[in-house]
């Protein structure tokens, strides 16, 4: 285990089933986002790559399955036994979904440090977020005044303040310029060098090279 | 704090908070009077309520006048200590008699009787065909209001 | 799990299926015979005269109220707690039924309660608590008809059961502080029923009728629902997954 | 706890700025009173005998306003995932959502009650009584009505169904509370139990409200 590490956790998952309204949207993923890896998830609209995420961030339930947090050469501990916030997966993970998370009346300084308290102790963080998005020419305006590329880097900002291990985005790059677009993939690859992991959904305008992770429809004649 | 820990604390909390709402309605119930007031308790206040009250209780056997035009009619409503007088101007129900019980809603006037807007009569559980209920007052077991307007 | 299991809704049907009509006919048979010895061959009542009659509609139609609200939470529970589907089709069935009984309660008290007391309705504690318990049952149905996902509004409308159960004995003794117009339990009562044999048993007589009528309309609402439920999953097959996940 | 404590700052801060709740509730709240007050018309004694009951009524209406946004905002927008991923336990984050309803609709109100008794033609008094009835009673209002409001999050006629939910509920603390308003404008001995079961009331609500609509929004989070 390197010293330079933050993070050293990762993410089992093992024959996972999630469904909706009734309907399954998928059975039996299983994979393994190891510390320090990016996976890239891939697959047409209405193939469950939202409901995946938000199944593994704990937002929504698991049909069947399992998706369980481990350290990466570490001793493993009960759940129960560890210090809070305990890292299992809501704790271990941050989620950004195709909503911004952030309130037209607040200020961007304002979300910063509510993010900061909300995650407990990443104040020192403020910063290191406000200079990884370019947050400094808007981050005094209400978010309701901003574009909507800028509310969207000012939203990400939160991955940085939570100092959460494993990153589950939800097509971050939607609204982005290039220019967003390529710092967001320096900061998702510099995260990695921590140690840090991440399950980022998109539609190929992430520039990163990284395996991917494919939801396939099946076809309609398949579906009976 | 460990998850475990703080799951104690927190169910320690919940027992705490429920333990006090239960102690706080139990002082409560130690105190509480019936919501409606009864002659006895109308009796013991200083002064008469000003807004509108109930008034429970049974009506006094003789106490019922109405006046020569029957447009009003006047009672008296008691318990076993103390007694109030009623006015009432409208239309009594069937059940309304001498020796029953009846909730009177209303005002007091100036002259200290409480002036009826409705009058209702409260009848008791006990059910039963009106042969038995002769024999019953025949062989001396009738028990004649004994659980009306407790 | 949200995908119905329909093992047990089959065992369900089996079983349902041959008691469905001698249950209707028995409830029929019953209520038929409560309702001619309550109206025509009882006594009158030594106080009330013929307006006691009322009391064999409405009487039993106020134990079902609150039997069906008792039934609704504890199906809900089940529903909720083990996630059983038979469960959640009972609550849903449950409570139209209950609703209607409750409203029986209300309108036939009304009714008597007009010769009787001298008015249609008074705010009084047992009044209030049973049109409360109503606005309970409609809450609980609004929830259904207002969620498109079944699995979903079952286990919504189950959390608007139990704490609308936990809420009915608060809301009951809240109400009862206002003191009541509404005479005393007459037939459940520690020293005895103080109601006479010859009115007591066609009370009992209905009473039974109600009961066996909420076995019947519930066996029927039920069988109902589940026929509905396996034509929507041949309809929508939703036991095949959308999508397969795959590695590259 | 610093997590629930940071919802509760924002949420009170967010309600207290422009566009926020809390004007509203008052404004309604207001404007209610306006309602019963001219559709009873010029008797002033009337008035007067009704003002408690009325000004709780408006109370637990102006409550009742603002509770479908209470989750719904946050759904909306997406906070609601970070207020979940961020709670060991979401019951707590419940209740917090719930206070912070209480300090920026409740309160407000609570504190707009004497001006808009005085409108109502409330006795001098009665004012005593009735400040410290809303003042316990009506945070029963915003812990039960998380419930509802839970239930309810993400549909479309959201506001109706918080309303058919929370009615049933809402009766025991306005029972107390007005009959506690009441008794001690007269200063009659029934004050005390009537406040005291409305403590009770609000006491059990803190516990009810959070774990069911906990239960609730865990349902409807969803996607």
């Amino acid at each position: 285990m390197s010293e330079s590490r933050r993070h050293n956790l990762g993410l089992r998952v093992e024959g996972l089933a999630a469904a909706r309204g009734g309907r399954v949207i998928f059975e039996s993923a299983s994979f393994v986002l190891e510390p320090g890896a990016t996976l890239l998830l891939k697959g047409p609209n209405g193939a469950g790559k939202t409901t995946l995420l938000r199944t593994l961030a704990g937002l929504a339930p698991a049909a069947r399955g399992t998706a369980e947090t481990y350290l990466d050469g570490g001793p493993r501990l009960r759940l129960d036994e560890l210090p809070a916030p305990r890292p299992d997966r809501r704790a271990a993970s941050i989620y950004a979904g195709h909503a911004d998370g952030v309130k037209a009346s607040m200020t961007g300084v304002e979300h910063l440090r509510f993010w900061a308290r909300l995650y407990e102790g990443g104040a020192d963080r403020i910063e290191i977020a406000a200079g990884a998005f370019d947050l400094a020419p808007f981050v005094h305006l209400r978010a309701g005044a901003m574009s909507a590329g800028q509310r969207r880097r000012l939203g990400l900002a939160r991955l940085v303040i939570s100092g959460k291990p494993i990153w589950l985005l939800d097509e971050p790059t939607a609204a982005m310029d290039a220019v967003a677009a390529a710092r967001l993939a320096a900061l998702i690859l510099a995260h990695n060098a921590e140690g840090g992991a991440a399950l980022v959904a998109t539609h190929d305008k992430l520039p990163i090279e990284a395996p991917a992770l494919i939801l396939d429809a099946r076809p309609p004649a398949e579906t009976q | 704090m460990t998850r475990k820990q703080q799951r104690t604390a927190l169910i320690g909390a919940v027992f705490t908070v429920a333990a006090l709402a239960v102690g706080l309605t139990l002082t409560a119930l130690g105190r509480s009077v019936a919501y409606f007031y009864s002659p006895s308790d109308l009796a013991a206040l200083a002064a008469p309520p000003s807004g509108t009250i109930r008034l429970g209780g049974l009506v006094e056997p003789g106490s019922i006048l109405y006046t020569d035009d029957k447009a009003e009619v006047r009672f008296v409503v008691r318990d076993e200590i103390a007694s109030t007088p009623v006015v009432y101007a409208g239309i009594l129900p069937d059940l309304f008699s001498e020796g029953e019980g009846v909730v009177v809603e209303g005002r007091f006037g100036p002259d200290g009787r409480l002036r009826a807007a409705q009058v209702l009569a409260k009848h008791d559980e006990n059910y039963m065909p009106r042969e038995v209920a002769e024999a019953l007052k025949k062989q001396g077991r009738w028990k004649e209001g004994e659980r009306v307007g407790e | 799990m949200s995908v119905f299991d329909f093992a047990n809704p089959e065992r369900f049907e089996r079983l349902a299926r041959p008691i469905a009509v001698p249950t209707g006919a028995l409830a029929a048979v019953l209520i038929g015979a409560g309702l001619y010895y309550g109206l025509f061959n009882s006594p009158p009542d030594y106080k009330q005269g013929e307006t006691v009659r009322i009391m064999y509609v409405h009487v039993p139609a106020a134990w079902m109220a609150l039997a069906c609200y008792t039934a609704l939470a504890a199906a809900s529970a089940v529903g909720f707690i083990w996630k059983h589907p038979l469960a959640d089709v009972a609550a849903r069935a449950t409570a139209p039924i209950g609703a209607v009984f409750t409203a029986v309660a209300i309108v036939t008290g009304s009714l008597w309660g007009r010769p009787m007391w001298g008015t249609w309705w008074a705010w009084d504690a047992r009044l209030t608590s049973v049109l409360i318990l109503f606005f309970l049952y409609l809450g609980y149905m609004a929830v259904w008809a207002a969620i498109e996902d079944k699995a979903r509004a079952a286990r919504l409308a189950a959390i608007v059961a139990i704490a609308g159960f936990i809420n009915v004995p608060i809301i009951k003794f809240s109400v009862d502080w206002w003191n009541s117009l509404h005479q005393p339990a007459s037939v459940f009562r520690a020293d005895g029923p103080t109601i006479d044999g010859s009115m007591l048993a066609p009370l009992l007589l209905m009473a039974l009728g109600y009961t066996v009528l909420f076995i019947a309309l519930l066996l029927a609402s039920m069988r109902n629902e589940i026929a509905a439920r396996r034509l929507m999953r041949l309809e929508g097959a939703p036991g095949r997954p959308v999508s397969t996940v795959r590695k590259e | 706890m610093r997590a629930q404590l940071a919802v509760i700052g924002r949420d009170v801060s967010l309600a207290f700025r422009s566009g926020g709740g809390a004007l509203h509730s008052v404004i309604f709240f207001a404007l209610a009173a306006l309602v019963f007050a001219l559709a009873i018309g010029p008797d002033l004694a009337l008035l007067s005998g009704l003002a408690a009951p009325i000004l709780w009524a408006i109370a637990l209406l102006s409550a009742l306003v603002s509770l479908d946004r209470l989750f719904q905002a946050d759904f909306e927008d997406g906070s609601l995932d970070t207020i979940v991923e961020t709670a060991d336990f979401l019951e707590l984050s419940v209740l917090a959502k719930s206070v912070a309803h209480w300090l920026s609709a409740g309160l407000p109100v609570v504190l707009a009650a004497p001006a808009v008794a005085l409108l109502l033609n409330l006795p001098a008094e009665g004012y005593a009584p009735l400040l410290l009835s809303l003042l316990v009673g009506t945070p029963a209002l915003s812990f039960l009505g998380a419930i509802g409001a839970a239930v309810a999050l993400g549909l479309r006629r959201a506001s109706i169904l918080v309303a058919i939910l929370s009615g049933p509920l809402f009766a025991p603390a306005l029972i107390f509370g007005v009959g506690a308003a009441r008794a001690g404008a007269v200063d009659s001995p029934q004050f005390l139990p009537a406040i005291l079961l409305l403590g009770a009331i609000t006491l059990f609500g803190a516990l009810l409200g959070p774990i069911a609509g906990a239960a609730a929004i865990r349902l409807n989070m969803t996607a």
